[in-house]
């Protein structure tokens, strides 16, 4: 298990790393995703289980579904999550694509003129 | 661009977004349902877009047309849940359980979802390919 | 009530008529005032669960406290901007009612995860909308908004899954009684907290604020001002109250007094009034976490009616720069002079209240909050008193730059602007003489938060 | 100078995680009595065979729709800002 938490951390990391030190904004948005993708694989690893099966019952596997079924809960909130990471990354590409057509560049520091 | 990849993908296009109806329908009793079905009939859209342009993605389905739907599936969907008790009535959950049709409200909203899904997906990727 | 707001959202879209927008508002406003004259807690299961497995919206007192600052702020809001905002009302009342059934939302619900997904709607939907006006500023702010917001909110859902590990279940109630002072707890919720302070903006987590409010339109700014910085209170309050980490209250006080003293600071060197209100929404805010965080009946019941009389202050203030902006054409301090009576009283009164001058309603809270501060330690009565003068001084600076400078633009303002305005001075007013108007309703909310074994029972018992 | 202190920040902050993490109680079986519930009840209280999907639409179905409306949020917020924008550089 330390490795999966470990490297979930790992990808955490870079996600903050880019998000905050680039300066390019397409990059920023991928550290964005980065991140965000970190937490699913936490979620997902909250519901692991030795020997686990998904949680979908057939036919063949009803006697010992029960047992052995991982937990559905975190893999359901993933769902909803992956949604929401979709409408947050389409609607910054489009501010993007905005700031691009006005100034002409991707640089975060040419952007900058609201200090103070 | 290129011939190759236009045929092929003329070829595709009605079995992607038949795969994603077959996932849509089958939300209930395999891995699936209403996100990732609306989003292979997205993808399909967008494949389309890719090789063709959008002036032939255009001809398939039309913006305002992904607008109009997207809003009303969505406000279909959110009448559906709010008033949850009283559809559960109505569409009792009948049939056995491995077959199609059993869940009917399971199945109902996976299918009202991935429209919303798929129509929501390429309302925003026309918008962001017109650029 | 909230499948009026969504449908009216839908119809606003397709009809493209504004109307529709402000009377679901509306009504999603008198129906919470009519909730809070219900005495019991009431809750409301989604699907027919029962709690732990479903989704419950629980309406105690302090719940629809933060629920009625959040739709009054909104609808005052709908009608000023029927004359602001000139082109697109319809994207933009489309915008507005998604963003107050994020703020709505959050508010009420009574489970973690619904939490997180109505704050996405309320930050997807701000990010559209300080983006509106389109222009450099806008989109620059909007793009750092975006940056900072969805890093904090990712916070929140590391927190949400560090919980839901721990305890195996995402009900605020269940997680009560399950959560103990151990230090991993403490880390989840200390996640969340930060993702909350965003929203609130103390003062570590204040920088986008300024720089997103100075492109958005006027009205916008108000409802950020006001009614997310009450939802970021809200989450922090809840996650402390009902987690009883009271013990850490030391930390609220220390970054309450700070963001006081920096904002007020910082507001005085602006030049922009969007900016410089801003900053000043920050500094109260500063005065509101610092009082929650005595812990006291007294010192809360004093934050959280500085909480409500703020949001009203600083609709009158953000309304009526926005009206000097729609009249002259300018953001800056300097050239914003104009001349027109009744906007120059109700901008005077907000300024003065804000500034804790004694007959209106600043006043009242402002003085709850000493006496609370005083129980508590001098020196913080001392800082309170420094901030609320540096406020004064850039009240005066306000008032003089619209409307005392020799240049002055004479024009008609539409009525329909005003309109919001004047009401809320009438209130405002109102309050400062009759304190217990506002009373009746802060003091039950702070009671249903520190009462919280009443909300646990609510919910999981019966 | 700012970088390595953002490092260190950066290094505090995973190993706070980690920790979190590797508490013995965290995410063992014994604590999901929720989880459980679903497991053992959810294929007879609502009739449908995969259960992340009885989750995502009967439980915990206010949440759903919470994420399509975020979805929707999103679709108007590029429209406002795409399409307004490009019409008035030209």
């Amino acid at each position: 298990m330390l490795e999966i938490y470990a490297g979930m951390v790992l990808v955490a990391l870079i996600g903050i790393y880019c998000v905050v030190r680039k300066k390019n904004m397409i990059k920023k948005v991928i550290g964005l995703g980065v991140l965000t993708n970190s937490v699913h694989l936490l979620l997902i690893t909250i519901g692991f289980q030795e020997n686990g099966i998904p949680p979908i019952v057939t036919p063949t596997n009803i006697e010992y579904f029960v047992r052995y079924a991982v937990d559905p809960l975190p893999q359901a909130l993933v769902l909803t999550s992956i949604v929401i990471q979709l409408s947050v990354t389409a609607l910054a590409l489009g501010i993007v694509i905005l700031a691009y057509r006005g100034t002409k560049t991707l640089d975060m520091e040419k952007l900058n003129n609201l200090r103070g | 661009m290129d011939i190759i990849i236009r045929t092929v993908v003329k070829g595709l296009f009605p079995f992607i977004v038949l795969f994603g109806v077959y996932i849509l329908f089958h939300g209930h009793l395999t891995p699936g349902g209403s996100f990732p079905g609306g989003i292979i009939i997205a993808s399909g859209i967008a494949l389309l877009m890719l090789s063709f342009g959008l002036s032939k993605a255009e001809r398939t389905i039309k913006e305002k047309t992904a607008h109009m739907t997207e809003a009303f599936a969505a406000l279909l969907l959110v009448s559906i849940v709010l008033f949850e008790t009283f559809v559960r009535s109505v569409l009792r959950p009948t049939g056995t359980i491995f077959e199609l049709w059993s869940a009917q409200q399971i199945l109902f909203l996976n299918v009202t979802g991935g429209v919303m899904v798929s129509m929501a997906v390429i309302l925003i990727l026309f918008l962001l390919m017109k650029e | 009530m909230l499948l009026i707001l969504f449908s009216a959202t839908f119809l606003v879209l397709v009809l493209r008529r504004d109307e529709i927008a402000v009377a679901a508002i509306l009504f999603s406003f008198f129906s919470v005032c009519y909730m809070l004259l219900n005495p019991d807690i009431m809750v409301v299961r989604f699907g027919g669960w029962l709690p732990p497995f479903g989704i419950v919206w629980v309406l105690d007192k302090f719940n629809l406290f933060f629920a009625l600052i959040v739709t009054g702020v909104s609808s005052f809001v709908a009608v000023y901007s029927l004359k602001y905002i000139k082109e697109r009302r319809y994207r933009f009342y489309t915008l507005l009612c998604l963003q107050t059934i994020g703020l709505l939302g959050i508010s009420l619900t009574g489970d973690i995860f619904n939490l997180y997904v109505f704050f996405e709607i309320l930050s997807v939907s701000s990010y559209a909308l300080v983006a509106f006006f389109l222009d450099k500023r806008a989109i620059e702010g909007a793009f750092k908004y975006l940056i900072a917001g969805s890093l904090t909110s990712t916070f929140i859902l590391i927190g949400i899954g560090m919980l839901y590990g721990l305890t195996g279940t995402l009900n605020f109630a269940d997680l009560a009684s399950k959560v103990s002072l151990a230090s991993p707890y403490i880390v989840a919720l200390g996640l969340m907290i930060a993702g909350f302070s965003l929203k609130a903006t103390i003062i570590p987590f204040h920088a986008w604020k300024p720089d997103a409010i100075e492109g958005t339109p006027a009205p916008v700014g108000a409802v950020f001002t006001t009614a997310s910085t009450a939802i970021g209170v809200y989450g922090i309050l809840r996650i402390l109250f009902i987690f009883n980490l009271i013990q850490l209250n030391w930390v609220l006080i220390l970054f309450g007094v700070f963001t006081m003293l920096v904002g007020a600071f910082m507001a005085l060197a602006q030049v922009n009034v969007k900016r410089m209100l801003a900053y000043s929404g920050i500094s109260q805010i500063g005065y509101v976490v610092m009082a929650s965080g005595f812990g006291t009946l007294l010192g809360l019941t004093a934050g959280m009616y500085h909480l409500f009389n703020n949001a009203i202050l600083k609709s009158i203030l953000f309304m009526g720069a926005g009206i000097a902006i729609y009249v002259t054409g300018k953001d800056n301090l300097n050239g914003m002079g104009m001349r027109n009576t009744p906007l120059m009283v109700c901008m005077g009164i907000g300024l003065l209240s804000l500034s804790g001058i004694p007959p209106l309603n600043g006043f009242v809270s402002k003085w709850l909050i000493f006496m609370a501060s005083w129980e508590i330690s001098p020196v913080l009565t001392a800082l309170a008193i420094i901030a609320s003068a540096i406020t004064l001084a850039y009240s005066f600076k306000i008032f003089s730059a619209i409307f005392l400078t020799t240049e002055r633009v004479e024009k008609d303002v539409p009525k329909i602007l005003l309109i919001p305005v004047v009401i809320l001075t009438i209130i405002c007013v109102l309050i400062g003489v009759f304190p217990q108007i506002g009373m009746n309703i802060v003091e039950p909310a702070a009671n249903a938060l520190l009462n919280h074994s009443q909300y646990i029972t609510a919910v999981m018992g019966g | 100078m700012k970088g390595i202190l953002f490092f260190a920040c950066l290094v505090v902050f995973g190993s706070l995680l980690l920790y979190v993490f590797l508490t013995p109680s965290f995410a063992s079986w014994k604590n999901k009595q929720v989880a459980s519930y679903y497991i053992e009840k959810g294929l007879e209280k609502t009739g449908s065979a995969n259960l992340v999907s009885s989750i995502v639409w009967d439980f915990r179905g206010f949440d759903t729709v919470g994420e399509e409306t975020v979805l929707f949020t999103a679709a108007v917020g590029v429209f406002t800002i795409v399409v307004f924008g490009l019409k008035r550089r030209k």
